[in-house]
């Protein structure tokens, strides 16, 4: 399991809030603290993830790509099998049996893709518990597939209009509203990220991942598998499918960043790899950052909505400063490419934050050999992005199509009257 | 010099740095002055002000694109220190801004242009206690916060790291916008009370002479913040602090 | 398993088709009947399956809707959990195993909704098999984000101009492209219609489904359950549930056809109750079809593209015609209730086929007692559905973002010139 | 009458019933009596016809929207065979709208008003030979099809459940254009001659004198039917009767 020393890996973490969320924190850490040496609480999530999320999701040989790449044997971890399409889910339903047992009846949540507001908003659902989810004004718009379902299921969506109006804003912003809410408010910080004890918690959720990666690899492969490969947004998703192996330095473990444009200032967010993120502390955490000379935090950018984010996990700062995690990137038209490939050679629809992983991935598999394993985790699936997909790929038929759509659309809303 | 414990009640307010831009804030600043304000806040514009309300945010954004940062609060600061020396500035920050410029340095210098004060919000006792021996040498006075809902063990081990005054969050949250001084406050005020003899500057939801008066017998300082900066964005400096001054003269203490 | 005699179900089923295709039906006829007496040939699906798809998909407990409802332990059996989102694909690999013995290297099929057309372009580019894809011009447009994936996967989509252009003309549209192609190409049936070994054949592989609740049911509930229902479009999902039940009279078996907007003519794709479907033979195969009474089939509608069919399995004609399953249906208008109930109470967003099984499923929980449990089929997800949801539940916000998203894409298209 | 083995080509056509409509079907049938054409399949439209290319799928849909229907069919064929006996009409459908009708009704009602043979694709030898005593007794000719992968034990079972001649379907499937009918062609008919005495009707790719040509001397009967059809749709049913006619007068029997 992965342990803070008083908060803090190496250097990063901490807990750098106002004053008024000190309480909260402090009762969510006593309260983890005390769980998390429970058996039978570890238990009682891997039950809830398995009867309602479909864990434990498998581990599929990619037999005819890793064929035509002709390297290393290639193998998926399924997160995008998750119930609502990704690894988030995890996440939030081991805060949601927190939540339960503080039996506080509201939770927040900051989102950028829409993915965690997504799980969030589900896990809301389920619980019963009023949700209220911050969203960049900008993003809403990038991920509005997202948001509709939110709202669907009953969410609240707020539109974030401060700064750059995308998921560092929300976070901000759900900061704000839990500054006022923290009595009867839990906030479901989506990643590895945030203030102690969150990055130890969603660590210990997420690491279900690894375990289970562990005992298939074990089971298919017969041996530990040489390389696992996972893109890197806030690092939930890496930190979960690395965290089983930190003690077996024989396992290579590489997180891949969002390379996007180039490596030019707001053109990606790239902040593991040197020159890139500087240390700093903000969002309530110490960590690399992408930030000014004045200590701002950068503008960022990637492909994927998922990945686009100017911090990154404590955990992943202080194993990468370590040696322990290899630091990589993908381009975004690497990502497109890995992204296609994965589709037509194995009919697997990637999320483009997964599609990252897998840029990285393949490239790694192709410099090994056909006796080695290299287990990439597929972190989401991509047919919930098809706005953002169809955009990375522009045709003239769906422009076609989305005119007639928003034509028939308003003239069904003139029929009804909306809802 | 801050206030002594029980004198009448002063007001703070606050300059954004680069808000509306950087010449305006030396006028605005001396406006403060000349209305009667004691204590000033040089807030340094951040991209990610999370414990402030949504007046003090979109004035940060502003002041970002109008050249606010660490260097120009610094350089400020050595104009309006020497200039206004029956004022007290405080520096307020988020910390990464000064962790960047390097906190030794930042308080050296800091201190040597005249600052008497910190204020950073998302600096937490425990963090600022190996810091203490350095401010006391520097003669800098770090400004902690105490909300409604801080335990008393912690309200204790924030007075004792406290220098000069120790701010009241006067209510739970950064927006909202009715604040009640009834009989839960006082006793909120009491409880802190216990544990120090500085001056208590109350802050969040001051916005008005009824604040004010309602305020004047019950705490040292009353900071009157976001307010000012809606007035400042809609009328001006010069207006705003008019309506200070008049709002000053309101007050019955 | 469920067994025809010769190739017929009670009266139903047969094998009515032009010449030229008999001989690829008794290929596929003699190679299936010498598998599925082979257990290994059951180990190596059900390998595939878990492997690549997630089996088994979990049983979930509805506990707070149950509760709310007042009557039965509601359980969802979670096919939308599978890869691709619906159950779909459980038939369509277990088909890609067939086409691998033949030596094939082409297929086609059918679709309507286009999670058919979809499961089957994923089984092809996994298996490295060209894929076409027969759709009628109306559900294309309809359905237009499954044919946008499908594409992507590198599926041809062959829009269907006949007849009035949906998934019965696609059908026969494949039929004619099977005539022609019949030694190199297998024609994946997407359900267990058409005919013989198509309906034997798809129920032996979506029978994992009851396998599966069976088996779960025994460890959840400690007994079977009382009663099993599932939506009935051409009838696979319902007839895999139901298949390892049909011995244990004890356990209600329901069936939930589309009800439309009423029972007038064309309203609506209800066959199996009194008064709507009569016996035919069209398609390949002898059942309860929607015709006038000069044999000319019908027109349809449901609310859910899938269900929107003109003929029914042979086998759950006959075991309706036999008593052993109860035929149900839901309007429109019950399932959207049905599907928001689900959403905002559980966090589950279902297709709005499987919608159907939850609006007959909640209405005959609410007449039993808690002590009783019932399984619904939860047969796919519906956030792949997101512009017919969207349409039943008209916004002008998803209005609006059209509006300006079909305005991006284009700026984007003229930019890019495509691709 | 049906050919007997061996005699000349002869031409089959078609009439959709219902197309363009059913006014025009009497004088289209009468202009391809007039113009030489000495068998006519009368097809009942069928919303689901599977076996047909798309010539004949859009003349079905067409049909039914103008009162095609098995009831229109029988009324037809009524007229037609009582006002052309020197041609032989012969049913084609799919099997539902006979189904639906009643098979046995049907088949007495057909032959009661003059019709010769039946052509039913989805309609297998299995489920067909239950009905030849039927067909027998009254002297109704199920004309089965042979395609080019029929076996050779079912190619036997088919020869023996036909009546009046065998269709030879030309080709794998109903779409696509050029057919060859050269040495494979000859020894696919081979094989059927092998089991039967029939003449037998080629259909599936005639579509130009050329091709009556190529199958003179080889088969008793050219079915010509969907480029009839495009004819009729294209120029009307007068100037399609006249292209046959011009056609069959190419040929060189
Ligand atoms: C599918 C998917 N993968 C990865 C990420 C990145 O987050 P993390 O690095 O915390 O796994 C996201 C974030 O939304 C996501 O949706
Ligand atoms: C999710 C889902 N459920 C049900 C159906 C109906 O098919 P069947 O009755 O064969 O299960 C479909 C068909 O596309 C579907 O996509």
């Amino acid at each position: 399991m992965i342990r803070s020393d008083n908060g803090y890996f190496g250097e990063f973490g901490g807990r750098f809030v106002p004053e008024i969320l000190l309480p909260a924190l402090t009762q969510l850490e006593d309260l983890f603290f005390q769980l998390r040496d429970e058996p039978s609480f570890w238990q009682e999530y891997l039950t809830l993830t398995q009867e309602y999320s479909g864990r434990p999701t498998p581990l599929t040989p990619l037999r005819r790509l890793s064929r035509q790449l002709g390297g290393a044997q290639i193998w998926l971890k399924r997160e995008d099998l998750n119930h609502s399409g990704a690894h988030k889910i995890n996440n939030v339903l081991g805060q949601g049996l927190l939540v339960q047992r503080m039996g506080k009846k509201r939770v927040i949540a900051e989102t950028g893709a829409g993915q965690h507001g997504l799980a969030t908003a589900i896990m809301a659902a389920r619980l019963g518990l009023e949700a209220t989810i911050y969203m960049g004004d900008e993003d809403i718009e990038r991920q509005y597939s997202n948001v509709f379902w939110m709202r669907q299921l009953g969410a609240d969506v707020v539109a974030v209009t401060t700064g750059s109006r995308t998921l560092k804003d929300a976070l901000d912003e759900a900061l704000r509203d839990w500054a006022a809410s923290v009595e009867t408010t839990h906030y479901v910080l989506g990643t590895v990220c945030g203030p102690a004890p969150f990055p130890e918690m969603v660590a210990y959720f997420q690491s279900v991942i690894g375990e289970e990666i562990r005992q298939q690899a074990l089971q298919q492969m017969d041996r530990l598998p040489h390389a696992i490969v996972a893109c890197v947004g806030g690092g939930s998703n890496a930190i979960g499918a690395f965290g089983a192996f930190l003690d077996d330095p024989e396992v290579e473990l590489v997180g891949v960043e969002a390379g996007g444009r180039s490596l030019d200032e707001g053109q990606h967010s790239v902040r593991l790899l040197k020159g890139t993120g500087e240390t700093g502390i903000a969002q309530g955490y110490k960590t690399l950052f992408l930030q000014n000379d004045d200590g701002q935090l950068g503008d960022t950018h990637s492909i994927a909505a998922g990945l686009d984010y100017v911090g990154v996990s404590p955990i992943l700062a202080y194993l990468t400063q370590t040696g322990r995690v290899i630091p990589d990137s993908a381009s975004d038209a690497e990502v497109l490419e890995a992204f296609s490939l994965l589709m037509k050679v194995e009919g697997i629809i990637p999320a483009l934050e997964s599609a990252h992983g897998l840029a990285g991935g393949f490239k790694r598999a192709k410099a090994m050999q056909p006796d080695q394993n290299l287990v990439i985790n597929l972190s989401g699936r991509g047919d919930k992005d098809i706005f953002n997909i169809a955009r990375a790929f522009p045709q003239a038929e769906w422009t076609g199509f989305l005119q007639r759509e928003a034509l028939r659309s308003k003239e069904l809303l003139a029929e009804t009257g909306g809802q | 010099m801050f206030p002594k414990q029980y004198e009448a009640l002063q007001v703070m307010s606050h300059a954004v740095v680069g808000f509306p831009n950087l010449d305006e804030n030396e006028k605005a600043i001396a406006g403060l002055v000349k209305s009667g304000v004691k204590l000033i806040e040089l807030q340094v514009p951040f991209s990610d002000p999370v414990a402030d309300g949504h007046t003090l945010v979109n004035a940060c954004h502003d002041a970002l694109k109008h050249g606010g940062s660490v260097r120009a609060t610094l350089a400020l600061a050595e104009k309006v220190c020497a200039k206004h020396p029956e004022a007290t500035f405080i520096l307020m920050s988020y910390l990464n801004p000064l962790y960047r410029y390097g906190l030794q340095a930042l308080f050296e210098k800091a201190a040597s242009v005249g600052i008497e004060g910190l204020i950073i919000p998302d600096w937490p006792v425990e963090e600022i206690e190996p810091w203490l021996p350095t401010f006391d040498e520097l003669g800098l006075s770090p400004i902690l916060m105490v909300t409604p809902n801080t335990p008393l063990e912690r309200i204790e081990r924030i007075a004792k790291a406290s220098r000069g005054m120790i701010y009241v969050v006067s209510r739970m949250g950064v927006t909202g916008h009715q604040t009640q001084w009834g009989e839960d406050f006082q006793s909120y005020l009491d409880r802190i009370r216990q544990y120090t003899d500085l001056p208590l500057a109350v802050g969040f939801g001051v916005r008005s002479a009824d604040d004010l008066n309602a305020l004047a017998g019950k705490t040292e300082v009353a900071a009157f913040c976001s307010k000012y900066i809606e007035w400042q964005r809609n009328d001006g400096s010069d207006v705003a602090a008019e309506k200070m001054e008049a709002m000053i003269g309101e007050v019955s203490a």
